[in-house]
């Protein structure tokens, strides 16, 4: 070490020393980081779990852990060579090596575990829109095409080093600066475009060529309301949602020495205000409007956890890029574009999504996407991502709310409706032909008596007689507390 | 080293050894460290999580829907009131020494060693006053700001229990935002900032204007929060159980008690588990660091407490099982091994050991964990039966007497090393006081025991009158109707079925 | 950093070079090891809410109060025997050159080179004997104790499961305290002491009074604790299942399995992922370092535990899943994908890959897991219709079945540049011994066999009497009007609800 630099300077010599321990603490913090993410799916997995029916949850439980497994098995073999996050020199479009991970520097697999768990996380937020009513095959062939294909694509445009949509776009091998969409790229720090808009749009042609659950709607098309069995675990599952997010917003800094863990509190920061913000403004919006509409005034629980998810899915992509006090307004309108868009959904589409995952994850993920593109400020894009490449200041481009012009906010939305399209596009097709082999939709009767009985052994709830509660939101039919037919 | 031909001359080693600790305390260690006490802050805020389960397990089904959202409102409505003027009163001091910004050398020493920080004024003692909404806060305390925030947020959850079943919606909104935004952040700075005047982290500069340096010599040992967190929690709810009044049906006609279990144990024992979990993040993340330049192995102090944190709640629920079984043995002649009860035992011992989990030896902490036991139950019979209060889920119990029970523990047990590790020596550089059983003096237990009387008459001052006034209006508890047929119902949309 | 001159010659940057790695070694890097390793024991300490979820959804509603109050209690009286001689019994060895301290130099070469350690003796290899009640352990080895109680408690909560709704709970207490006082820290300290007859980790130094240095030539291999927690808790299961007899109704009158399904998936499935999570503490944690001086990305360890942990569970669910759907599909021709197999064939995989986890390739880690999947798919059909042995959760199944599984992986699989990343070389400077099929001899499959024996031998050899014992004194089962009234009602007061 010493003999190729001598002389040395006592700043050579403590970056030196201080290299091995540095990287390996980084390391660590992007692996427990991604264990809180990895916590997600058991949090969705209770959030669809008790926003379904009784007699449904069995099979939703297990297309939650399958995706997971899925996921694990995909984004190894395919996933992570087609989103080439590492690679500088692959195409604008996808990434081209390191199939099952050959190739990948043995210190760099962290990445790949943290990705995987991202992965996981964007594929499953489609299992609560298609509830109830889709096959088990169909799911599963779904996962399998979006961790391999879909989502990796998508993350390669704003997160690879060579993405179209990139702002950590980087010198090409002849010493060439790649040119920056609109001269910043996108900005988009944990993704709610790549990991939560993909999962929405998803969710919304899934749900929309699945078509509604029976009785959804009525005679004139109005929506009837099918409240989920299990209040608890579904704000369980927000809870540990929102705990994974600790691992999901910070953890996207991928490290925390060198100061960087400013940036990590900060992060923390604005993810807890954007959060709150988001349960409080759905919360009392939906009274109100409720008050308005029906004069009662009825707090709903379900409304303020989703509010608070929709809090959370606004500020991810912006949460390292904006004011604390820019984190609550973002919040805040994440929470009326989460209110717009359900209603839009069930009163106006007709498309039936039972735990309103689309207004969630598709609604407010655009919203966080274009947030950006208004609050980010100079400051924190400096800090964030760098100075700007190939050019004399580094400046790079911020928020029009601070005079950044819109240039960054054509980026966005460029970004954002690339994403619809592809991810629509793509999944569209796909749905549609599972719809046309007969294979997307359970039969009609099993609908009616609830998929458990007869595709995935039996009922959630075994031995037990419906509680009081259980007759105002699942008729005691056979189909929801059967005794287990044949032996396992 | 001894092969190394010594090149340096001293002089220089000596230099290069204090950039090294330069160095490596400005960038290394403090990324360590704040890494540690954030990831310590996710802990916390799953505390949340346990908190909701909890409730939601112990209440009747026809309620749970209720708590629930109270509990998620915690956290909501928490953060909101910390960011306007929770953390300004907590910990809105002005920094020591940042007027010497820039200055170096001997400018620097002087300004160290001069007079108080400017802007201390003597109110700094009792309440914080910068950083509202986070103006001017610098970026590098963000990691405190969260760390706090989460425990503001546990601290309010505390009495979602006790009003459960009977409490209006709105009524709880405002309490939150009282407690979060002012009676919390008082006492915390109390206790916790570097000027409070009960701090044992004082200093002659930041105590400049007060006669004393260390209240009764120590300043209050509360290492995670008993006074500040749990007996807030505890003696609010008790102010709010007594003014509310138990639930229809909870006394029979001659007064005495009857049962109301909850409806599904598996929740709230897994809320137990979430609780003793997030525990981890409690405790052991108060020790704010990891890693300290010039210490070796600063590591051992959350570790310790680690151990003490575990060890504590195993002695809590032991005895906690076997005095309730024991008791039920003498008055009802059957043996059962109550599940709830040892739940709240793990809580009653895991509370117990907060206040001097820094402090103490592993042995230590099973006497502690263990009296924590006893003292929740006895203070849960007393309660129920001779101040007739109805508290669903023992909170009173748990946290206000199990807190009340570790301050006092901590003048007792602190153990010198450990004080040391955690507050460094006196200004004179000799060793802090410590617990009288390990042969110290009482001044711990004196200045403990006026952080208990403080806590008990800041709390009930402020909340017993704020409660008695959204009573007046009408405000605080639901109809009886309401309340006969569950608050799901007509407050919350349908039944949680399950 | 101006004032100093900022050219170095060689000489003094390796002398500086040393001065940094001095500073940064004993004190940084300590303690960020000590944080990764603590809070992977959090994690670990959370599987304890896991299997109390997942016992609780997997038995009927009137035992599953019961079953809770065993998971609680396992980890508080596994604290406390842990406590008393656990953590002796297991890790009480002598530290190597602990008698060096103060020398310097050449004397501490001669000192170090020398003969064995003072106080070593040959029952060393056996069984550790000091710091029983953590009497003179230093605090800065308090991370190991508090990590290694996590899995001791985690082990011994296996048994649970096999022993659900018929045990008698003050049995189940005396289990617990035999099983992490005496049964499982002999079985730890074997594999992992630096003392230990079967462990990798011996020096000349520990294993001067015998006649070998590795058992086989290179000792067992087993990461984070095939042998040591998965299979002791799952032999433990074995002995404890079929002493205690079937369920009341379990098989019929002509010796066929009745199903006797759980009440609630959701509870058992939130139980899966609780394990799966706390398992990213259990296995990368194992590495307990996270860096280390002098060896660059260290961190590669625990990364590659991680990500074979996924693959191995995601491996094991998805063959679980589809052998038990073809199965089913070729008995009684119908499709069924069976949640409750499936989150049993996630855990299959975990303890698969539990063992093997730092040595194996990713590639191997899907072929491990997915026949761990397998393995517990026919050791269940082999339990319970072969052996007629009632296993509530067929602890034995993946437990102890996907636990020879891993150990006997670890033979054939291990690569030979991981295994030297967690070992180092022998002392000659050779490679370690490496799996068979990757090219090596079969001394690590003959160690891991042996390990395989040892363990089964011994715990049955111990536990078996002890329940019998239990049984032939009345105490281990409960009456059969109980059992058919389910254990709530009369030992926990009321119903669970649900």
């Amino acid at each position: 070490m010493a003999e190729e630099s001598v002389p040395l300077t006592f700043e050579d010599q403590f970056a030196e020393a201080f290299a091995p321990a540095t990287a390996d603490i980084n390391a660590t913090y992007v692996i427990i980081s991604g264990v809180f993410v990895f916590l997600m799916q058991a949090g969705f997995c209770m959030l669809t779990a008790g926003s379904v029916r009784a007699r449904n949850a069995r099979g939703i439980i297990l297309k939650n852990l399958m995706d997971t497994c899925v996921a694990a098995l995909v984004y190894f073999l395919l996933g992570w060579g087609l989103a080439g996050l590492l690679i500088g020199d692959g195409n604008s479009f996808i990434g081209t090596s390191q199939f099952a991970l050959g190739g990948l520097d043995p210190t760099m697999l962290y990445n790949w575990f943290f990705q995987f768990c991202f992965a996981a996380a964007a594929c499953t937020i489609v299992s609560g829109a298609l509830a109830e009513r889709a096959t088990f095959v169909s799911y599963i062939l779904y996962s399998v095409l979006i961790i391999g294909f879909v989502y990796p694509v998508v993350t390669h445009w704003v997160w690879s080093p060579s993405g179209w949509a990139s702002a950590f776009r980087s010198e090409q091998a002849d010493g060439t600066f790649r040119s920056l969409l609109f001269g910043c790229g996108a900005y988009d720090f944990a993704g709610s475009g790549a990991v939560h808009m993909v999962g929405g749009v998803a969710a919304f042609a899934g749900a929309a060529l699945l078509g509604p659950r029976m009785g959804r709607f009525d005679a004139n098309g109005k929506p009837v309301p099918i409240p989920g069995h299990n209040v608890a675990l579904a704000v369980l599952g927000t809870f540990i949602l929102w705990f994974g997010w600790y691992g999901f917003n910070p953890g996207s800094t991928l490290m925390v020495m060198n100061g960087t863990s400013a940036i990590v509190a900060r992060v923390c920061v604005t993810t807890t205000l954007g959060g709150a913000a988001g349960g409080i403004m759905t919360l009392f919006t939906h009274v109100l409007i409720q008050y308005k509409t029906t004069g009662k005034v009825v707090w709903d629980v379900m409304v303020a956890a989703n509010g608070a998810l929709a809090g959370l899915v606004a500020i991810t992509a912006p949460c390292a890029t904006v004011e604390p006090w820019a984190a609550i307004i973002i919040g805040m309108c994440g929470a009326w574009v989460y209110l717009g868009g359900s209603y839009l959904n069930s009163h106006i589409l007709k498309i039936d999504d039972p735990v309103d995952a689309i207004a969630v994850h598709g609604w407010a993920g655009i919203w966080g996407v274009l947030a950006n593109g208004l609050f980010a400020t100079e400051g924190f894009v400096a800090q964030t991502y760098g100075t700007m490449p190939g050019t004399e200041d580094g400046v790079r481009l911020y928020g029009g709310f601070y005079g950044g012009g819109g240039k960054l906010f054509a980026a966005q939305l460029v970004y954002v409706l690339a994403i619809i399209g592809w991810v629509g596009g793509l999944m569209g097709m796909f749905f549609f032909a599972l719809k046309m082999a007969g294979l997307f939709r359970v039969s009609a009767e099993v609908e009616a008596e609830g998929c458990d009985t007869s595709h995935y052994g039996g009922s959630v709830y075994h031995g037990l007689t419906p509680e009081t509660g259980a007759g105002a939101t699942a008729p005691a039919s056979k189909g929801v507390f059967p005794s287990k037919g044949d032996a396992a | 080293m001894a092969d190394v031909a010594p090149v340096l001359t001293e002089a220089m080693a000596a230099e290069v050894n204090a950039l090294i600790e330069a160095n490596v305390g400005t960038t290394l260690v403090a990324d360590v460290n704040n890494y540690f006490t954030v990831f310590s802050g996710y802990l916390v805020f799953f505390m949340q999580a346990g908190f909701a389960m909890l409730c939601a397990g112990s209440v009747r089904s026809k309620n749970a829907k209720n708590i629930i959202l109270l509990n998620i409102l915690d956290a909501c409505f928490g953060c909101c009131a910390w960011y306007l003027t929770g953390f300004a009163f907590a910990f809105g001091d002005p920094v020591p020494f940042e007027h010497c910004g820039g200055l170096e050398g001997p400018a620097l020493l002087e300004c160290e060693a001069g007079d108080p920080i400017p802007g201390l004024s003597a109110s700094q003692a009792f309440i914080g006053n910068r950083f509202f909404a986070q103006s001017n806060l610098p970026r590098s305390s963000f990691w405190l700001w969260f760390f706090q925030f989460t425990f503001a947020a546990t601290g309010a959850t505390i009495v979602s229990g006790a009003v459960a079943e009977r409490c209006k919606f709105e009524a709880y909104m405002l309490y939150e935002l009282m407690i979060v935004m002012f009676v919390y952040p008082v006492v915390a700075h109390w206790m916790w900032s570097t000027c409070g005047w009960l701090s044992p982290w004082r200093s002659e500069a930041t105590a400049a204007k007060q006669s004393y340096l260390y209240f009764a010599g120590s300043g209050v040992y509360d290492f995670a929060g008993d006074a500040a967190v749990h007996m807030v929690g505890g003696v609010a709810s008790l102010a709010a159980a007594w003014v509310l009044g138990p639930r229809i049906g909870r006394f029979d006609a001659a007064g005495n008690p009857v049962d109301m279990p909850g409806h599904n144990a598996s929740l709230t024992l897994l809320g137990v588990f979430l609780l003793w979990f997030g525990w981890y993040g409690f405790n052991p993340g108060s020790a704010v660091a990891f890693s300290l330049t010039g210490s070796e192995n600063y590591s051992k102090v959350a570790i310790a407490v680690a151990i003490n944190t575990t060890v504590g709640a195993a002695a809590g629920t032991i005895c906690t099982l076997f005095i309730a079984m024991a008791y039920q043995y003498f008055t009802l002649g059957v043996v059962v091994w109550d599940l709830i009860i040892a739940g709240n035992g793990a809580l009653a011992g895991l509370v117990s050991i907060t206040g001097p989990c820094g402090f103490v030896n592993t042995w230590a902490a099973f006497i502690i964990g263990g009296i924590g036991g006893f003292v929740y139950f006895v203070a849960s019979k007393v309660n129920l039966n001779v101040l007739k209060i109805d508290d669903p889920l023992d909170a009173i119990a748990v946290h206000a007497g199990c807190g009340v029970w570790g301050l006092l523990a901590g003048g007792a047990f602190s153990a010198p090393g450990m004080v040391t590790d955690v507050y460094g020596t006196m200004p004179d550089g000799s060793q802090r006081p410590y617990g009288f059983i390990m042969g110290g003096n009482g001044s711990v237990l004196a200045a403990n025991s006026m952080a208990i009387l403080v806590v008990f008459g800041w709390t009930l001052a402020i909340m017993t009158p704020f409660f008695i006034l959204l009573k007046k209006v009408g405000l605080f508890r639901v109809s009886p109707e309401v309340e006969a047929q569950g608050l799901d119902v007509s407050h919350h949309g349908e039944f949680s079925a399950l």
